[in-house]
């Protein structure tokens, strides 16, 4: 099937991005959430026509290999938690001081939408690499937004980092072309030579790059700090949605069994270093990137043993970490600094949204982090490998500290003696936050079927 | 003569490499760069791509290198 | 006409032999400079007159007669521009007292 | 980063990319797939005429050049995010009169030059993005010569946000333009010789007037932070 709200779901964004700057500050935050709406709007839509079909669209008329195919399929799902995020994150910033709402911030994060959407529907690697850009670059304005000390040394490493990493996928990219004359996905796959040095090197190159922009750990030093820095409406964007898309290049990688034995150690290693790295933070924000780096891990894990349990999990994922990334940056605004020791007492509505997302992080059922974390589990068992799926269980025990911890810390210890008394979050903070922490526990409990359509 | 050229413009490439990822001073790195850009000009000239020579000369040895002077004096001011 | 890029290609040759030797053999930055403009504006100029004799007729042989005037312009007043800028750094001429 | 460990990393990374390279099939040899397949689609069925890598970046590709085209603008904004603590530019030390002279004298033709580069590129190897960096490099030069402010005198004024995004929204308004003509967003109405070559101009416009003003832009918020 094909349908022009394909490229659309692609240019709706971008579009949107480039006219903000001819627009007054006052108008610029209505437009991006009415942009990103808009833009939710193509991706339900077009996740809808997937439960009948496959859509592909050829862009200029040229059929594929010779043209550029846009092809939406499950894993192009993850276009519903991309607009929904980012229109979420545009109104919760409108209370920041931070120059999110500023016509240059809406720009950068309408424009990364629309590179992260490009990402998805890219059925062509150079495309990929093309929109992987877009939304890199967006990613490293995004960090450098933030007004906190360090910020552009966060943002100047994760460009140097990210840039590493685009270099190495684009000389794979050339070497796939090399070997087998295409750069459509489908073509490429079934026109790999058997083996050879230039291929492996090739499905290497591809796996370590989207790795080292996935953040797995001993490639994720650039995360810490520029997801703990960054505005925390940007860091739901970044944590949520930016570090999925290594995920999703992985899963687009040709040959990527050739690497299971290497992605389960790294997965593993990933899931408890990230954990134990998070357990001995004391700053919200930095525990909140660690445990993304953990759930990176886990889903990595995932891709070896069960792919469409690690699906699921990047899914939900986005969802829950987006939502505690908004609940903190709600404590950091009613604190006024990142000492949010004792804020909760006046913010019950938040901080239940707050202990609703760990919970769902943790993975107890019924919420959404359960599902994809079970399959793995169950995945891992069956491959026979039940020290990796013990691995999980231990890295959700430390996580679960975690964030009773920063309950504790939040509801429980008594504020600061020189800070003025608090009070609940305003309500353009409060609607995105239990929008998602609604929506992690919401898709849990329809997990199943979820789980069956995205296994399809 | 003609793999012979390519032999020489391809040890200069490497050399001006070196030579900037070698220079302390940011200015005359950002020079050698520039001339980088200039050797890698010639060499897709000379492989038969003159979009990617053009593009080179202008964005690379151009553009480029005007705003690393633009910072570098900014910066070290 | 093409014969004529012979002379004038060798005159080129000659001023960029030249200036190379000047400019490594040449007391201070404003000598240096000196031959450097030599270099560039009679050795690239008489080479792009040579270019365009050999191509006459044609419209590349006028392409190439632009260029060498475009080259006449920018290559004195790139190395005018140099040497104020020096001067103005205070770096000071050599002198026939230097050593 | 310490130097030996740099050069371990460095050596490490080309000793198995050279290797790759050398198993590689000979550059040239005409029967390898990167010559037989999709690449001998476009010289069998390409343009008779005009310039062959235009119509593949235009016209197969398209996508991706308006992929790149939004890198840049994206690179701009960034930018503009980063330098918003804003101190007014110096004023550029009084420039020698010969230079000053010079560049008024030369500024017209370059900028003659960077158009007819940016429009050419349809027949010869040239178009957009370097005509862009011509026409950029023109105005960071008389920034240089004249100061930021000439500069920016020298740019459009209430219509520069508008034209700073001509490369990505005259792309858009091709891809709406022939969808509606063939069909497919991004298509190129071969059937219409006159609509086709003036989306194709008004691409190459696009991103040659929004990447001068891009480049252009970058050098004054380069200037100005």
């Amino acid at each position: 099937m094909t349908t022009h709200w394909l490229p659309a779901l692609v240019a709706i964004p971008i579009a949107g991005g480039v006219l903000v700057p001819t627009m007054s500050r006052r108008w610029a935050p209505a437009w991006g959430f009415g942009v990103l709406i808009a833009t939710l709007g193509v991706a339900l839509f077009l996740t809808g026509l997937l439960r009948e079909d496959t859509v592909s669209y050829a862009v200029g008329g040229w059929p594929p290999p010779y043209g550029i195919e846009l092809r939406f399929d499950v894993l192009s799902t993850f276009a519903v938690p991309i607009a929904l995020v980012a229109a979420l994150a545009v109104p919760f910033a409108t209370h920041s001081n931070e120059p999110v709402t500023t016509p240059e911030g809406v720009a950068v994060i309408l424009v990364g939408t629309g590179g992260m959407m490009g990402f998805v529907v890219a059925a062509d690697f150079f495309t990929l690499f093309v929109f992987l850009e877009v939304l890199s670059i967006s990613a490293y304005g995004m960090v450098a937004m933030s007004e906190e000390r360090g910020a552009g040394l966060a943002a100047f490493r994760y460009l140097l980092m990210g840039t590493v990493a685009s270099i190495v996928i684009l000389l794979s990219v050339g070497l796939l072309y090399t070997l087998t004359g295409s750069l459509n996905m489908a073509d490429v796959g079934q026109r790999l030579p058997d083996g050879g040095l230039p291929l492996h090197l090739a499905i290497g190159g591809l796996a370590a790059g989207f790795l080292l922009k996935a953040a797995v750990f001993p490639l994720h030093v650039w995360l810490p700090d520029a997801h703990a820095t960054a505005p925390s409406a940007v860091s739901a964007i970044l944590s949520g949605l930016i570090v999925k898309m290594g995920i999703i290049g992985l899963l687009r990688t040709p040959g990527l069994e050739h690497l299971h034995e290497l992605l389960i150690w790294v997965g593993a290693a990933s899931l408890l270093a990230g954990a134990l790295f998070a357990l001995v933070q004391d700053d919200l924000k930095r525990m909140l990137a660690y445990s993304t780096v953990s759930n990176i891990g886990l889903v990595v894990l995932g891709l070896a043993v069960d792919r469409t349990g690690a699906t699921v999990h990047i899914l939900n994922h986005a969802i829950i970490k987006a939502s505690l990334f908004l609940a903190a940056g709600a404590f950091i605004h009613r604190a006024g600094s990142r000492r949010i020791e004792g804020t909760g007492r006046s913010m019950p509505l938040t901080t239940s949204a707050f202990a609703v997302g760990g919970i769902a992080a943790i993975g107890i059922p019924p919420t959404g982090g359960f599902t994809g974390k079970w399959m793995i589990v169950l995945g891992a068992l069956e491959a026979g490998r039940w020290g990796f799926a013990v691995m999980i269980l231990l890295g959700a025990v430390i996580l679960a500290l975690c964030y009773a911890r920063f309950v504790v810390v939040v509801a429980f210890r008594p504020s600061p003696a020189d800070r003025e008394g608090t009070s609940e979050a305003p309500l353009v903070m409060l609607v995105p936050i239990f929008v998602l922490a609604a929506l992690s526990v919401g898709v849990g409990i329809i997990g199943g079927p979820f789980a069956a359509f995205v296994g399809k | 003569m003609s793999e012979l050229f390519d032999v020489v413009l391809l040890t200069l490439l490497i050399l001006t490499a070196l030579a900037v990822a070698r220079a302390r001073d940011l200015a005359a790195a950002a020079i050698l760069f520039a001339a980088y850009s200039l050797m890698l000009c010639l060499l897709w000239l000379h492989r038969g791509a003159p979009d990617v020579a053009l593009t080179e000369a202008a964005v690379g040895a151009g553009v480029t290198t005007l705003l690393f002077l633009v910072v570098i004096a900014r910066t070290s001011r | 006409m093409s014969l004529l890029a012979i002379p004038f290609g060798l005159i080129g040759a000659f001023f960029f032999l030249a200036a190379t030797i000047g400019l490594l053999r040449l007391p201070d930055f404003y000598s240096r400079a000196h031959a450097a403009a030599k270099c560039d504006t009679v050795g690239a100029g008489s080479i792009l007159l040579a270019l365009a004799f050999a191509l006459c007729p044609g419209l590349a042989s006028f392409q190439l007669l632009g260029l060498a005037i475009l080259i006449l312009i920018a290559g004195p007043t790139a190395s005018h521009a140099l040497a104020r800028a020096a001067d103005r750094r205070g770096v000071a001429p050599w002198t026939t007292d230097d050593p | 980063m310490n130097p030996r460990l740099a050069a371990a990393f460095v050596t490490g990374l080309a000793v198995p990319m050279l290797a790759a390279m050398a198993a590689l099939p000979r550059h040239g040899s005409p029967d390898q797939p990167i010559h037989t397949h999709v690449a001998r689609e476009y010289i069998e069925s390409g343009p008779e005429t005009g310039n062959l890598v235009t119509a593949i970046l235009l016209d197969y590709r398209g996508m991706d050049t308006f992929g790149e085209v939004v890198v840049i603008f994206v690179g701009l904004v960034a930018v503009l995010v980063l330098a918003r603590h804003r101190e007014p530019a110096l004023p550029a030390a009084s420039p020698s009169p010969i230079v000053a002279f010079i560049v008024r004298l030369v500024t017209p033709f370059i900028a003659l030059f960077g158009f007819h580069v940016i429009l050419s590129g349809l027949e010869v190897p040239g178009g957009g993005l370097q005509g862009a960096a011509i026409l950029g490099g023109l105005v960071i030069l008389n920034g240089f010569v004249f100061g930021p402010q000439h500069a920016r005198s020298l740019l459009p004024g209430r219509l520069l946000p508008w034209l700073q995004g001509a490369g990505p929204l005259a792309f858009l308004a091709a891809g709406i333009v022939g969808g509606i003509a063939t069909g497919f967003a991004l298509g190129y109405p071969t059937h219409l010789p006159l609509l086709h070559e003036a989306m194709l101009m008004g691409v190459e416009l696009g991103i040659g007037i929004g990447g001068a003003l891009i480049f252009s832009r970058l050098y004054l918020a380069l200037e100005d932070a």
